[in-house]
């Protein structure tokens, strides 16, 4: 994919400074919410990790947490919230609904948030405990720093190629 | 207590009960589709039945329903399926529950409806917590109801082709609004 | 007790669980039961094989009698008082389960049977007490190859010998035996004979075990996972009915359907393995020349070419009839050929006769399942075949040729001059055969992907229903042949085949005289909630 | 007020302004949702507002409509257990209790259930619903500004998650509930960790009530907003604590008591205004009544079987199932069949979490039903919202609709 570019000092320097502060967008639709309270709720405190405000505007936002069933009556909305958000951007797909759809395989629910948008990180459980959301937020720090998130990609590819030299 | 609901609906409305069971402590009055809302407008105004509680509303599809009534038995290769049905028989049924806090008794009315003519007058216009339920009814089964000031789907979006609760729509058959597109990525 | 029925000679009435059944004289107790609505378990009687009483599961009281009988053994007499359901004979039940599964395996998880199961069943209906068992079971054989379609697993097996009386009643042929004694005692082939008839798979289904299971089915789907819906069979023109049990767009297996006019209890083994040709060589899209066309290109085109060979000569333009396919499909085609287009050259198609297959059980040397249809559809007794239409072609009398259905047994000659002819339109589900050579070639669906009739030898009107939609964009044949007259100025009209149906039952002469009804549309049950097996 | 509605957008006439005139403005249609900090869950209203004052709306859910009949219709009775955990996710086991007792009803083993059981029950039922109305008012005072409330009975409810969790293995979704009884019996310590954790719940509940009661802010946000008279309340269908706070005193543990309720001492508190301060407040006292009931409850709770003592009921012990071919077949056809249930139809109901939860179940006599139909109060609840927001400001939507406590999991099913 013409990706082995060496990473420069700054942008490790500026990954590491996105990794501990991502700015949630809970996209919170069901059960799945109630363990996101669990897990911004004192005991768990993904405060910890510098993930703790969730900012209701996708504009503010540069990790969209999808938490919960996605119905095909949804996916418009969360393509929307999607694309609203600034570069760069994550998605982690909380719970298995938002994963593959879980039990719920029918006519209206959405088998899995990446039928819409490119995700980073799934977690599975259903709902996932919270100790999986912040082993799944360490997970998507590390590919922060690593700049293999879906939009670090392809930002740097669109970089490459509007460079010329491939993509 | 139990029966009393429905001795005074036979009473009053005499043909238009087409039968009344009570099962399991639930009093149950099929009744016609001409004289549901005159029923149930009796049920909610007459002081000796003060119903004035709606409990809930739904339809019930008895598609393919009577295939099943076979014993669970009945040995190797006896036909399970016969390969004729009446055709004319009624498919679905409206179901409602009224309740009296006052005089703490319910009842449940069924209304049969055939296929061709899937239609049945709005109660929401007695109770308004009809409206919803009785849009949810027709947006998963497909019900009209004449009457209805706003009928319009509510759990599925207005693009869904059919109605999904038919026992002929199947499970899985999705109807996507948007797919991403993975050409980009 | 107040009124008495009317005595009469042949017929004799008795009391069961205190309701009044009469029945024919020679009824035994079982059967008279299962008509007031009781069904007394059984593991060894089946309503179409001769009576033995080995299992002992269906014993029960007939007050007079010193000891519990056997109720498929006793005959009902006159003024018989029979219990099912007191204390001594629902105490049996549970009683002679706990001797059956004594030795039985722990094998329902890799049984294959299991969710069918008779013993199952009736362990969970009748027994339902733990196991007092603190001996080691008795070992058998697990994986013995009987025949070309089965294989036996004899721990299994509950010893009600239905298979042995399946082969020697049913198939006519001494094919399977006991061996050995006691607890040791197990099925096996006959000396020198192997189980090798050609009903050898009903075996299978009159099993009340996994002993025998079929080699076509074992291992690849778990019985309540599948679905059912009521079909015909169509490898013969005796058109035996059958159940397509299906899952995932996909046919794993058909078994017989009880009709006491056509196959009773049976169906044979050829017919079982029809399903295959329902996933080998199908068309999945309309072409061109052998190229993939859009639909409306392919009907078009075809309309157009179908169109100019009958402008040139109507009596040049043949129509080849498909005694595969539903009286529907065939009575769209004679509608459009006859009346509108105005062609009246017509043959039917087909596979070519097997006469050694025929026998006086089931099987039919005619391997077509609706010859008789088409030839009532078309309402010509003497319809020309296959043979015909090649010396036709061969000499040039033929035009154009719409085909519907891929079998058509011409030879290589007539064959190379259909191919050469200027319009060959087939309609068919299978890219073999005159398919293969058709200047515009249609895909249909097959046999269980679509709703109709079917006609079968002695001329019974019965009944298909869809089990799953067609594979890519095949459509169904009439709707092929509506939209066809469409593009040809012709507007058939048919919305849906029940139409098609109604019209024709209305037209066609030895329709109508029988009270052919379209029935109501059944929806595929899952197996499991269907209650019919096991 | 005024300088608020200075704020207001479309204006019409600026130049002959009187100062004491109300700012004129024409009417102008606003999306609030589907994904909107407010909205529990995602739901959308289109609100048509002439300045901040709502004029008309429409409320329309259905965003979560995870088919919860269609699924049902294809799983054994067994099977369903698990949809109905994700109905009312924060009071997952009354679903469950609700359910299995609509098939206990066909089943007739209603009274066959053994008393420890239906003791266990209503314990689980009650915890459930202190867990409800803990996350309900701490969600919506969170919305109302005050977050130390809600991070306190978050907090409170995390314990009883964990209890809860000990007892079924699952933090939310529990499924602990059987047909003819519950999965398991109750852990060793479980009556002294629960009243433990009761005792620290009223001091939480002490706290929170110091915080809000008499908080400025936060009573004059709910105080007579969204008031709903009685029969309205009736008209719409209104349950739970949201047709309480209306003055309607029906609670169904006590109208058409189920399970050991009618051997339970509590009162139903009942408001007046049925605005939302007093939907507040019946939310609260309720809690303190389920904590009295439950200390009841783990006070008269008898000794004996936890399920039901019928195999075609029951599932067989484990061990037994991989050990010996009877277990095994009782075992295989409760997972394949399922648990056969006679052809009829019955209807059933609870006090749920937001009112009454009924199902109705049609059977055909298979292992699965031919129809079961959840009447959730949610979703009634919810279509009251239209009525209740006219006429109030935008600001108001958000404790009226926390109040409502709208599920989106029960509400589109």
């Amino acid at each position: 994919m013409g990706l082995e570019i060496a990473t420069t000092k700054l942008e490790d320097a500026a990954n590491w400074g996105r990794k501990f502060s991502l700015f949630t967008y809970p996209f919170v639709t069901a059960c799945c919410g109630m363990e996101f309270m669990s897990v911004a709720a004192p005991k768990y405190d993904i405060a910890r990790f510098g993930a703790e405000f969730p900012r209701f505007s996708p504009r503010q936002s540069d990790l969209l947490m999808v938490v919960g069933t996605i119905t095909e009556r949804q996916g418009p909305i969360l393509k929307r919230v999607y694309d609203q958000m600034a570069e760069p951007k994550w998605v982690i797909a909380f719970g298995v609904c938002a994963s593959t759809g879980g039990f719920y395989q029918n006519y209206s629910a959405m088998p899995g948030a990446d039928q819409v948008i490119p995700v980073d990180v799934y977690i599975p459980g259903c709902p996932p405990r919270p100790e999986q959301v912040l082993d799944a937020l360490i997970l998507l720090m590390k590919k922060v720093q690593e700049g293999r998130g879906h939009s670090q990609v392809r930002h740097k590819r669109e970089r490459l190629a509007a460079r010329g030299e491939g993509g | 207590m139990a029966g009393a609901v429905l001795e005074a609906l036979r009473a009053r409305f005499g043909g238009a009960i087409l039968e009344t069971t009570s099962a399991y402590g639930d009093d149950v009055a099929v009744v016609k589709r001409e004289s549901l809302h005159e029923v149930a407008a009796f049920l909610r105004d007459d002081p000796a039945m003060a119903m004035s509680y709606p409990c809930y509303c739904t339809c019930v599809d008895y598609l393919g329903m009577e295939l099943l009534t076979i014993s669970p038995t009945t040995p190797l290769a006896v036909p399970a399926i016969p390969s004729s049905l009446p055709e004319e028989a009624p498919r679905y049924a409206m179901v409602y529950e009224l309740r009296s806090i006052k005089h703490r008794h319910r009842i449940r009315i069924k209304v049969p409806l055939t296929e061709g003519d899937l239609k049945v007058q709005t109660l929401s216009d007695l109770w308004p917590a009809f409206n919803w339920l009785e849009r949810e009814t027709f947006d998963m089964y497909g019900v009209a109801f004449e009457g209805h000031p706003d009928l319009r789907r509510i759990f599925m979006y207005d693009e869904f082709i059919g109605h999904p609760l038919r026992k002929d729509y199947p499970k899985e058959r999705r109807q996507p609004l948007v797919r991403r597109e993975f050409s980009d990525e | 007790m107040s009124e008495q029925p009317q005595a009469s000679p042949q017929t004799v009435t008795l009391t069961i669980d205190g309701r009044q059944v009469t029945v024919p004289k020679g009824t035994s107790v079982i059967e008279a039961a299962k008509q007031v609505g009781i069904e007394v378990s059984a593991f060894c009687y089946h309503p179409g094989l001769t009576v033995v009483a080995v299992c002992r599961q269906c014993l029960v009281k007939i007050d007079g009698q010193p000891k519990l009988q056997p109720s498929c053994q006793a005959v009902c007499a006159d003024g018989m008082v029979v219990h099912t359901a007191d204390d001594w004979s629902r105490g049996a039940r549970p009683q002679m389960l706990e001797f059956t599964l004594v030795n039985h395996p722990i094998d329902c998880p890799i049984c294959d049977k299991a969710g069918e199961c008779t013993l199952q069943q009736l362990y969970f209906e009748h027994d339902n007490a733990a196991s007092r068992m603190d001996v080691p079971k008795v070992r058998k054989p697990k994986v013995v190859d009987l025949g070309p379609h089965i294989v036996l697993d004899a721990e299994r097996c509950i010893l009600c010998t239905r298979c042995i009386r399946v082969c020697d009643e049913v198939a006519g042929q001494h094919q399977l035996e006991m061996k050995n004694r006691g607890d040791h005692e197990e099925i096996a082939t006959a000396p020198g004979a192997e189980l090798d008839n050609a009903y050898s798979i009903n075996t299978v289904d009159v099993c009340p075990v996994g002993a025998l299971t079929s080699k076509d089915f074992r291992f690849t789907m778990r019985a309540w996972e599948l679905m059912t819906t009521p079909s015909i069979c169509t490898g013969c023109a005796t058109g035996c009915n059958i159940e397509i049990h299906h899952k995932n767009e996909r046919v794993w297996r058909l078994v017989p359907r009880f009709n006491a006019e056509v196959n009773r209890h049976w169906m044979c083994d050829e017919g079982r393995f029809t399903y295959h040709k329902l996933r080998t060589r199908r068309m999945v899209a309309p072409a061109i020349d052998g190229l993939p066309a859009r639909w409306d290109e392919a009907i078009g085109h075809a309309a157009r070419l179908m169109a100019a060979a009958i402008q040139k000569s109507p009596a040049g333009v043949g129509v080849v009839f498909s005694p595969q396919h539903t009286n529907e499909d065939n009575y769209a085609l004679v509608r459009l050929a006859r009346e509108m287009w105005g062609v009246t050259r017509f043959y039917v198609g087909g596979k070519g006769p097997v006469p050694e297959r025929a026998d006086k059980i089931l099987r039919d040397a005619d391997i077509n399942p609706n010859r008789r249809g088409v030839k009532a559809v078309v309402g010509d007794a003497t319809i020309a075949g296959a043979q015909v239409l090649g010396e036709d072609l061969s000499q040039g009398e033929i035009s154009a040729l719409l085909v519907l259905g891929h079998d058509l047994e011409l030879g290589p000659e007539p064959m190379e001059r259909a191919a050469m002819l200027e319009a060959l339109v087939v309609i068919a589900d299978s890219e073999e055969g005159i398919a293969a050579r058709a200047r515009v070639a249609l895909p249909s669906a097959a046999w269980a992907e679509v709703a109709g009739t079917m006609t079968n030898r002695q001329g019974l009107v019965q009944r298909l229903h869809q089990a799953f939609a067609p594979p890519g964009q095949a459509l169904p044949a009439w709707e092929i042949i509506t939209r066809l007259g469409q593009a040809s100025g012709a507007a058939l009209g048919y919305g849906h085949v029940r139409q098609v149906f109604e019209e024709m039952v209305g037209k066609v002469g030895e329709l109508s005289g029988q009270a052919a009804r379209w029935g109501r549309e059944t929806r595929p049950i899952q197996l499991r909630f269907a209650n019919s097996r096991g | 007020m005024a300088e608020i509605k200075k704020l207001v957008l479309g204006r019409k006439i600026v130049e002959d302004l009187d100062e004491d005139q109300e700012l004129p403005s024409e009417l102008m249609t606003v999306n609030m949702g589907p994904s909107h900090p407010a909205m529990h869950g995602t739901v959308r209203i289109v609100l048509t507002v002439d300045g901040e004052r709502v004029v008309e709306s429409d409320v329309q859910p259905g965003f979560l409509h995870r088919c919860f009949e269609k699924e049902s219709e294809y799983a054994t009775y067994t099977q369903i257990f698990p949809y109905t955990d994700r109905l009312n996710y924060i009071s997952p086991m009354i679903n469950n209790v609700g359910y299995a007792m609509a098939v206990e009803k066909l089943l007739g083993l209603t009274d066959a259930v053994p008393v420890r059981a239906q003791y266990i029950r209503v314990i689980v039922s009650e915890i459930s619903r202190i867990t409800d109305h803990l996350t309900c008012v701490g969600a919506s005072a969170m919305e109302l500004g005050a977050f130390t409330p809600f991070l306190y009975f978050l907090k409170a409810r995390e314990w009883l998650f964990e209890l809860l969790e000990e007892l079924s293995g699952a933090r939310l979704t529990y499924s602990y509930v059987r047909i003819g009884g519950v999965v398991s019996d109750l852990t060793p310590d479980f009556h002294e960790r629960l009243i433990d954790l009761l005792d620290k719940i009223d001091g939480v509940m002490l706290e929170v009530e110091a915080l809000l009661n008499n908080n400025r802010i936060f009573r004059d946000r709910m105080e007579g907003v969204g008031p709903f008279s009685a029969e309205d309340a009736i008209a719409f269908g209104l349950s739970g604590p949201v047709l309480r706070a209306c003055g309607v005193d029906y609670d169904v543990r006590k109208d058409n008591p189920y399970l050991v309720y009618d051997r339970l001492e509590f009162d139903v508190p009942v408001g007046s205004a049925g605005d939302c301060l007093d939907r507040y407040l019946v939310r609260l006292e309720e809690m303190r009544q389920s904590s009295k009931m439950l200390r009841q409850c783990m006070r008269d709770i008898p000794a004996g079987p936890v399920i039901v003592d019928d195999p075609r009921v029951a599932m067989p012990p484990k061990k037994e199932a991989y050990n010996t071919i009877e277990a095994m077949i009782r075992h295989f056809k409760h997972i394949v069949d399922g648990i056969r249930v006679p052809p009829g139809e019955a209807y059933t109901w609870v006090e749920g979490g937001n009112g009454e939860l009924g199902f109705f179940i049609v059977s055909d006599g298979t292992g699965r039903p031919w129809k079961c139909y959840c009447r959730s109060p949610s979703l009634i609840n919810t279509q009251s919202v239209s009525k209740t927001i006219q006429g109030h400001l935008i600001s108001d939507i958000v404790p009226i609709f926390g109040m409502i406590n709208m599920i989106g999991g029960e509400c589109d099913k």
